[in-house]
């Protein structure tokens, strides 16, 4: 096959491939690894990590919907030190990027852990979430608010050197201003989008279909909005996009590339078909060598807008 | 290892009222499963439903079995509950169908010289992932309690009576067997086991069944190992979707994809 | 059959059931006269008028996504004249309630519409888009936010008797706080959701899949986030609300009722299934039956909270 | 008057390359449906895909039809080209389909005493439509012109032959008939219509194809319907989302489902 130049730039970070595999549906890439080899991918990102460990919320956590699921997992994980000791090793041998998504409950907390973060060998970048739905204080009020935004990232930016994504949350009115502002705020790329809050309920029971009642809309079923959502935000950002929602195949991703993101990431494919990613980075040399180029960054932003 | 792999449908067809059986030739999990274990399949090509749905392995045979017309297959034995099993029951022979598995530790068998001690309870189409064991455990002696609302839910009765059971049937409404809940049919016969003997009691059904045995068995000589079923995203263990709460010390919510679906029935926090 | 008590309040109106179609999914209404008998809903919303007839986007203006579909037909209806001239008497016959969707312009052109409207026979209610996703100017600004919104439904709300709806758009930070602040303005009830703004890109040709590029996402992808915002609207309004938002059958329809809608609308179902209301009534029958009660009120916001 | 119902498969299978040909039982629509009208169906009972998709009547035979085997069925023509008609592949014998129609306006024939002036124009799947036109005015003598990217996108021959027609044929290959557009071929053979009389064109193809009729038959004794098509939300005129430009006074933006899908080729506005 021919030789296709699929890398991109996102910061410091140079990525064999625009693919990246979400944070919390990747679990902690292990998971995957009987079903193909990881070191193939752009980047992974694991499962968001907190200072301290978290429990997460009440089951059932997780309902289907037309076209998507509602998830409720509520940022369960070990917390920062049962991460460093028995999770990051994994990543040790393996050649990829590692993107450490985290969150904190307070502007502090999200300080603390960029810094920690940044001294520990094998980690290329950090992804902060400030737009988790399912925790009940802290973190979404950062990921609605573009001012509080700003000076989040503008401290967090100051504490690390690794490269800063900010992921920005879809329940917002205007994401093109979240992402203006985050971009001011220090950030040298956004990823986008999280969840949409969302819920179900069982008309028998008469009760929430998940214990925490609300959750996270994903899926195919979010594609068409988050789609819109990332050419907004590239109509008034300069640094790199990292567009995500629904992306199922190539086919989906493409639409991301082409109207902006320079890099996808899959999220809920990853649970239904764990070799998406794999076959998302063949069907985008395919479409390369239909479009008769070579170089995936000749597709970045290159939707063409009818006259 | 699970793997995830394409197999092709054999058979599909109802056995009775809503339940039915769908067999599947897909060698690379037929070679694995062990008992307890499940399969995270694809019911459709489409997105509707877009989740693979999780099934224990009614039966599977291995690519070194005898006999010819079996190598290779695994059988679901099925109820239709909702879209996704609805749509299985389209599944025609021949059809592709798209199959994760084996998943989950599966159950762990009795210390090996024990025997006439193994307790089989189910519930509806629980007792579907104790038929694998009940085969494993062929040549001991065991005592099966099979439960269900009516006559209609009570499965496996002929493969059990192939092995060296004791059957014993409960329904809710009386239509076969005893009238009542698989759990109290259970303690109703609970004489038979020696108080100075241990038993090995393996459970799996409806949380509510599960419950009410958890509230019955806390005795030193019964060692319970539950099958539970919850809502699944992944089925490998990446989403944290399928948790039930434990007594873990450090993390109460453990996945019943990968760090069960067998757990000790005493650690498991019933709210 | 036993009868059933499904009469619900909105404003001034009492429906006969909960079950109004939506404007813009169902024609004038007499597109649907050979599937069924309109006089058998709860009310009927054509399509949202304007002071001046509006000749709507370009095409292609319709794209079908997973679980929903993005139309940007672009609010093309006759104007006001023409729709009291040619379309209005044919409501004259029926026995159901009509309630006019309309938006503006401007805040100038809302309040000369609800003027002109409240002096025809005829008319039940008003329900004010405030929401189109559709149109450039105007509009979708009322939509987002809230003190402009408030304004607007005040100002309107003195130059009409009639029942006034407000039809609230989902693509804000804060539905509640919207739904608030129409409330406080004078309205009699609020409607949600609107479509979500969407878009959609064929990979083959570049372009995107609507001629207006942006479009509205509707049909059962939506469904759990309306749902969401319906229940958190509930939270906080004291006016009855309209829930809507991929309604596909009865069963739906029961889910926003028990998170506290006290009337829902059926929009892209009707395209599919232009017997969805009527299903729906039948299906909301039948559960009242399942559940030992003969009055649809009984139902109104009874989820059941874990404790 | 369109009407909702089901209506039973009873054929369904491919004629060649990406062409097949569904055989529904539906006699309430097999009754009433004209050249040129067509029905909105349910290609799937699930949500997958969502809308329904439009499809041109192939053949129909009203229950008045003397052919036993034939009263009350109707035959749909269509290629495999995404989702639904993917879908619409799988339909089986005896299944229940789900049908809204007869839907649009239909083709107007030709004032009566009129003969040998008919000149039937179609591209791909397009023909059709002009199909079920072709037989109703079988009677007199047509000009077919059918037109495709290759010779398996040539649909219908066999039909036409068995009416009194003149049969022209292009494919952009040249992989059979004339080599190029069937416009052009269209063009080609302008010298065997008469000037002094009137020509009525019927033509359904794709807008390339339309719009380059429309740029060619700008002549005073040629009158042109074409039949459209778009995507459809409804296809019974409700939700504005089929709409194509014309060059009517107010409201420009026409909706093909129910004020076409035939237009007057010359209040086409193309852009
Ligand atoms: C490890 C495991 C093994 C299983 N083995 C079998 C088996 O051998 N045979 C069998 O018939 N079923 C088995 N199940 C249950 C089976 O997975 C569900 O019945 C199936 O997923 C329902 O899918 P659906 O789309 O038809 O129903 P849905 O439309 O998704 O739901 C219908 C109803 O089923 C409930 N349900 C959905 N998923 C599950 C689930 N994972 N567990 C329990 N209830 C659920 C829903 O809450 C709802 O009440 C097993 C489940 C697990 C977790
Ligand atoms: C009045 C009318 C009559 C028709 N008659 C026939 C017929 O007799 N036989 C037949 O094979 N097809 C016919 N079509 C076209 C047919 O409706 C589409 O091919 C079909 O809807 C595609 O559905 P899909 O889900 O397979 O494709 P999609 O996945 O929806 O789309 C695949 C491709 O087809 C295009 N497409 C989708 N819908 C339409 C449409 N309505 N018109 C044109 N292109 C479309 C899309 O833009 C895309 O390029 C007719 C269309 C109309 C409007
Ligand atoms: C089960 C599940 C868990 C998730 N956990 C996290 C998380 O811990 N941190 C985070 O930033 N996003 C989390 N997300 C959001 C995804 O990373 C992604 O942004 C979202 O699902 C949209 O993409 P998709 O439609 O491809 O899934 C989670 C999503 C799912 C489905
Ligand atoms: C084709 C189409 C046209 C619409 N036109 C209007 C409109 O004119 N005014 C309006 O307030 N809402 C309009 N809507 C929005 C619907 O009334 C409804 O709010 C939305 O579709 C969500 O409900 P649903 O998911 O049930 O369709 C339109 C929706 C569709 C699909
Ligand atoms: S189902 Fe995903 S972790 Fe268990
Ligand atoms: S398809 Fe709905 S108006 Fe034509």
């Amino acid at each position: 096959m021919q030789d296709y130049d699929l890398t991109v730039k996102i910061g410091n970070m140079i990525l064999k491939n625009p693919v990246i595999v979400s944070s919390g549906t990747f679990g902690f890439g292990e998971e995957f690894e009987d079903f193909f080899n990881l070191n193939d991918l752009g980047a992974i990102i694991p499962k968001g990590i907190s200072l301290r460990p978290m429990m997460g919320n009440p089951p059932p956590r997780i309902f289907e919907t037309e076209g998507g699921i509602i998830n409720s997992i509520g940022l369960q994980n070990p917390g920062f030190q049962e991460f460093i000791k028995n999770k990051l090793p994994y990543y040790r041998n393996l050649k990829t990027h590692l993107i450490i998504n985290f969150f904190g409950k307070s502007q502090k907390e999200y300080i603390e852990l960029a810094r920690r973060f940044d001294s520990v060998p094998g980690i290329s970048g950090l992804e902060i979430n400030i737009s988790c739905p399912n925790i009940k204080r802290g973190g979404i009020v950062f990921g609605t608010d573009p001012q509080m935004a700003y000076r989040l990232v503008q401290a967090v930016r100051k504490s690390t050197k690794l490269t800063l994504i900010v992921k920005l949350s879809p329940n917002v009115t205007d994401i093109a201003l979240m992402a203006k502002s985050v971009e001011e705020g220090g950030a040298d790329a956004v990823s986008l989008v999280n969840t949409f809050r969302a819920m179900a309920v069982n008309i028998h029971t008469k009760k929430p279909e998940l214990g925490n009642m609300i959750g996270g809309l994903s899926g195919p079923a979010i594609k068409p909005i988050a789609l819109r959502m990332v050419w907004e935000v590239n109509q008034v950002v300069h640094i790199p996009i990292i567009g995500m929602g629904g992306i199922m195949n190539a086919e989906d991703a493409i639409e991301f590339i082409l109207v902006g993101a320079s890099a996808i990431q899959i999220g809920t494919a990853n649970l239904i078909n764990p070799r998406t990613g794999i076959e998302v980075i063949h069907g985008i040399k395919k479409y390369l060598a239909q479009n008769k180029t070579n170089r995936i960054q000749k597709l970045i932003g290159a939707l063409l807008i009818s006259p | 290892m699970p793997l995830q792999t394409d197999g092709i449908v054999v058979s599909n067809g109802r056995i009775k009222s809503l339940y039915f059986i769908l067999g599947i030739y897909c060698p690379p999990i037929a070679n694995q499963i062990k008992p307890g274990q499940f399969v995270m399949l694809k019911v459709s090509d489409d997105r509707s439903p877009l989740l693979r749905r999780p099934f224990s392995v009614y039966k599977s045979y291995p690519v070194s079995h005898p006999e010819k017309r079996k190598k290779g297959y695994l059988f679901i034995l099925y109820k239709k509950v909702g879209k996704g099993t609805r749509k299985m029951t389209t599944l025609k022979k021949g059809q592709k169908v798209n199959l994760i598995g084996p998943l989950g530790n599966g159950f762990t068998l009795p210390p090996l010289p024990s025997s006439d001690n193994s307790i089989l309870i189910g519930g509806g189409v629980g007792i579907v992932s104790l038929c694998s064991l009940g085969k494993a455990l062929e040549s001991r002696k065991l005592f099966v309690f099979i439960g269900g609302k009516t006559q209609d839910d009570i499965l496996c009765v002929e493969d059990f009576k192939k092995f060296n059971s004791n059957i014993f049937i409960a329904t809710e409404d009386g239509s076969l067997g005893v009238k009542g809940t698989v759990v109290n049919l259970f303690l109703s016969q609970r004489k038979k086991f020696k108080k100075n003997e241990k038993y090995y009691i393996y459970a799996c059904g409806p949380s509510a069944m599960l419950k009410a045995l958890a509230g019955t068995v806390k005795f030193q000589n019964f060692m319970c190992q539950a099958s539970l079923e919850t809502r699944m995203g992944c089925g490998f263990g990446a989403c944290w979707g399928c948790v039930v709460k434990t007594n873990h010390p450090k993390t109460p919510y453990q996945r019943v994809c990968k760090d069960g679906p067998v757990f000790r029935l005493e650690d498991i926090v019933w709210e």
